[in-house]
């Protein structure tokens, strides 16, 4: 499972005909006359644990939002696991699964209910909710509606639909932010077990000591373009 | 089939939020009834005028009912980035739009049901022998509004002043329902001949149609930024 | 780095050339219309206002089918230039309708003794006018040329769906069932074969305004499309400048 | 893996899903041929009025006919109409507000839209000339009521 010597050298991979988990080549997009991506290059081969540092407004959300077929790219390609996200983009949603900054739930609904509908959508299995709120921590307050809920909580259910979702590629935003530290610590370790399950994974953090415990690899989104953090940097 | 679940599962979701919230029922129920009775005033005593009036305000109340729905409908997707979320599901846009409208049509149907007496107390109309087929009536006439409203609520849901710009892109497309289902109505309580209401309910059903296969088509390039 | 030498703001001559020959065939249909063609047995010298407005009102409904056309192209295959046709055809779309609902206005007044009357084809007219603004409120609302594009093509779409509805309620609410009346497009007016040549020569010069302005329009668009490219590419990296990060 | 099928999947539901829409559009476009050939001209004759009054009662209804020659009264100043429409059996005075159109003459059909008043005069509101080329009322006052009705629609 060690990838270092592979994430640091910029040379192509060999031995395996699968296409890469993200596949983005000059990627732009803009928002009204200005450009917030300005042209990303970026290969991510499956299994890696990626994470994306950069200021706010950098563009981390915006091409967190553009994988998820979310956003359209305004020019360039884009591919998650070789399907193009703007002509199959439901093939690629098949694979990916995101946790949005704000959690992405239904207030009106309880949490229970709110991952069954994800689940069932998706048309995975909805046997594994106890066992995946229990996990997050959320058993006792199951039935309780999300609106009542602190945005820590909305954090760990959001961590939840993520288990149940099967998904093997992961789109974290800001994944530690709002959490208390056993919840931190939550999300550390389910990432920590997606990289052993071969799950690929990409996630905007602000938590830099974390995130060069926790990834293969670094990268700056610095004002639309994409710079590669050396491990050994800090 | 997993599509049709999938319609389904959105509608159903739509549906529970409205019974836990129950904001849409309050405030349509509110607003027809107080548009019935505000045109009521304005056509004044004349018992005739009113008795003739009698469908058209109930089409009209029920059109600006239909655009509170489904504006509220969209409301509650947009808090917390739910809709968002539902949408990197791999599911459908085709389906996600048909959930909503299955949600805001039964609900504007009930509605409809509800606002029918009310109208024909109020206005001192008399339902006639033809009643029965105001439901397909109203059924149809609630569909098409749902259809367009359901569409371009996702559509306004963020843009700017959305509130006053949804009505005014829906009603001169929904002008054939709202033509063709005052008349329906009116023949079926008697106001003409009540084989009139044949071709217009043939005009409200194929323009359902219609809209149903293109809005349904055309859902994904709404939603998608 | 694209520079704007190479964008042309002239017009070319074939276009002015164009342009002269709208000139001269606009008088000679004018002549056509007022001088050659006969009064009518029941309108007199009414009958005149007609050759403009039917060809203008013809011309319309035509625009809007066009612009719901180029706004399906543009959902299909995503060239902006479709993008540019559709906004076009509609800006004619609305400029053709508002001048139809002047026009008739101006011939009901003698004709049904009213400035304005719910006649079916006015009545749609009006209707397509209040469609037509919609399609532009919204377009002047997205800020993103694509999703501009994108979402203003569906209201395109919807707009020109409704059109036959609209038509046949309008028709069946106010007028009686296939009207040969004193239709405000002239079509129950019995058409002596005068009268049909000189309708169809100012149809055919008011298609050749509509064709010559899409022309231009697209000349424009071109222009607009060349030096947006080159500010974005100002502020756009070069793909593969830095090389792909590979991970 | 499973993708290639899973892209066969999405191609076989795509053209089932187009098929269905075409299905639905065709049925459609039929519906509103029915409805077009659905005959919707409903104004009625003077004599078929006068066959069952109390049918119509003093609904709003549209009756339709000749204006009779030698019938025609206006009031200027108050804007009033009188004059009677024929089927060339029965004739109905007809009290229309508003100014004749300028199509309006003796022989020329008309509906008009309003209600009887006590089964007698028709009071209008809307007055529609239904001009016709087809159709010459004939010189000695007998009327074919098939052509009429035809000329009318």
């Amino acid at each position: 499972m060690e990838v270092e010597g592979y994430a640091a050298s910029p040379t192509p991979r060999t031995g395996t005909d699968a296409p890469p988990a993200i596949e983005l080549a000059g990627v732009q997009r803009r928002y009204g006359r200005h450009l917030v991506l300005r042209g990303i290059d970026l290969e991510v081969a499956p299994g890696r644990v990626v994470a994306l540092h950069g200021v706010n407004g950098a563009g981390k959300t915006t091409l967190l939002r553009l994988l998820a077929t979310r956003l359209r790219p305004s020019a360039g390609v884009a591919r998650v696991f070789g399907h193009d996200l703007i002509r199959d983009g439901h093939l690629a949603r098949t694979r990916l699964a995101t946790v949005a900054v704000f959690g992405g739930a239904y207030g009106t609904l309880t949490a229970r209910e709110n991952l069954h509908l994800a689940t069932a959508l998706r048309g995975a299995p909805t046997d594994a909710i106890d066992p995946a709120l229990a996990r997050v921590g959320l058993a006792r307050v199951g039935d309780h509606l999300v609106r009542t809920f602190s945005s820590g909580m909305r954090k760990r259910l959001a961590l939840a639909r993520l288990l149940l979702s099967r998904a093997d590629l992961w789109l974290l935003d800001e994944p530690h932010a709002a959490l208390d530290t056993d919840g931190q610590a939550l999300v550390d370790a389910l990432v920590a077990e997606a990289r052993a399950a071969g799950t690929t994974v990409l996630m905007a953090t602000h938590e830099t000591t974390r995130s060069f415990d926790l990834a293969d690899a670094v990268l700056l989104v610095d004002d639309g373009r994409l710079e590669r953090v050396r491990r050994d940097d800090p | 089939m997993n599509d049709l679940l999938a319609v389904w599962l959105v509608a159903r979701k739509d549906l529970l939020q409205e019974a836990r919230s129950k904001a849409v029922t309050v405030a349509t129920l509110f607003f027809s009834a107080v548009t019935l009775v505000v045109i009521a005033f304005a056509i004044g005593a004349d018992t005739r005028l009113l008795r003739e009036a009698a469908m058209g305000a109930l089409w009209v109340a029920l059109a600006f009912a239909s655009v509170i729905s489904a504006a509220q409908s969209y409301q509650a997707d947009l808090e917390d980035g739910a809709f968002d979320a539902l949408l990197t599901l791999p599911v459908p846009r085709s389906a996600v739009y048909l959930g909503k409208l299955l949600a805001n049509w039964g609900f504007m149907f009930a509605l409809g049901l509800v606002m029918l007496p009310v109208t024909l107390v109020l206005y001192g109309a008399e339902a006639g022998p033809h009643w029965p087929w105001l439901v397909p009536t109203i059924g149809l006439g609630t569909l098409g509004f749902a259809l367009i409203a359901v569409l371009y609520a996702g559509l306004t849901a963020n843009l700017r002043a959305r509130e006053s710009l949804l009505p005014v892109l829906m009603f001169p497309v929904v002008v054939p329902i709202l033509l063709a289902a005052v008349r329906a109505s009116g023949s079926l309580v008697g106001l003409a001949d009540v084989e009139l209401a044949t071709g217009w309910l043939l005009l409200l059903g194929g323009f359902d149609l219609v809209y149903v296969v293109l809005c349904t088509a055309m859902y994904g390039y709404v939603v998608e930024e | 780095m694209t520079t704007n030498t190479n964008v042309r703001w002239d017009r070319p001559v074939w276009m002015k050339a164009w342009a002269a020959l709208i000139v001269a065939l606009f008088a000679v249909g004018a002549y056509l219309g007022l001088v050659w063609s006969p009064p009518d047995v029941n309108q007199g010298n009414l009958i005149r206002i007609m050759y403009a407005h039917v060809s203008v009102a013809w011309i319309g409904f035509v625009a809007v089918g066009l612009t719901a056309f180029f706004a399906a192209l543009y959902l299909w295959r995503g060239k902006r230039r479709d993008d540019v046709l559709a906004v076009a055809s509609a800006e004619m779309a609305l400029l053709f309708s508002s001048l139809t609902i002047i026009g008739g206005m101006t011939y009901s007044r003698p004709t049904l003794n009213t400035f304005w009357t719910w006649d079916a084809k006015l009545t749609l007219t009006a209707l397509m006018v209040a469609l037509l603004v919609g399609y532009f409120i919204v377009r002047a609302l997205v800020d993103d040329p694509v999703r501009r594009g994108r979402v203003s093509a569906v209201v395109a779409i919807v707009v020109a769906g409704s059109l036959p509805f609209n038509y046949l309620a309008a028709e069946w609410f106010r007028t009686l069932h296939p009207s040969r009346a004193i239709a405000l497009d002239g079509s129950g007016v019995t058409m002596a074969p005068d009268m049909l040549s000189a309708l169809l020569f100012n149809t055919v010069v008011a298609g050749l305004v509509y064709a010559w302005f899409m022309v231009d329009r697209v000349r424009l668009g071109r222009i607009e499309a060349q030096l947006e490219d080159a500010r974005v590419a100002q502020e756009a990296v070069p793909s593969g400048k830095r090389g792909v990060v590979r991970v | 893996m499973n993708d290639r099928y899973a892209r066969r999947g999405m191609t076989g539901r795509r053209t089932l899903y187009s098929l269905l829409g075409v299905g639905v559009l065709s049925v459609a476009g039929f519906m509103i041929f029915q409805a077009l050939s659905t005959s919707l001209v409903y104004f009625i004759l003077p004599n078929e009025y006068a066959q069952d009054p109390g049918q119509y009662g003093e609904r709003r209804i549209r009756l339709g006919g000749l204006v009779a020659p030698q019938s025609v009264v206006f009031d200027d100043r108050e804007l009033q109409l009188t004059f009677l429409v024929t089927d060339g059996i029965r004739e109905y005075p007809v009290r229309h507000t508003g100014a004749p159109p300028e199509l309006f003459r003796e022989n020329a059909g008309v509906v008009v839209e309003g209600r009887f008043v006590e089964g007698e005069v028709f009071h209008s509101d809307n007055l529609l000339i239904k001009h016709s080329e087809v159709y010459e009322a004939p010189e000695d006052g007998h009327i074919d009521i098939d052509a009429l009705r035809e000329s009318l629609q």
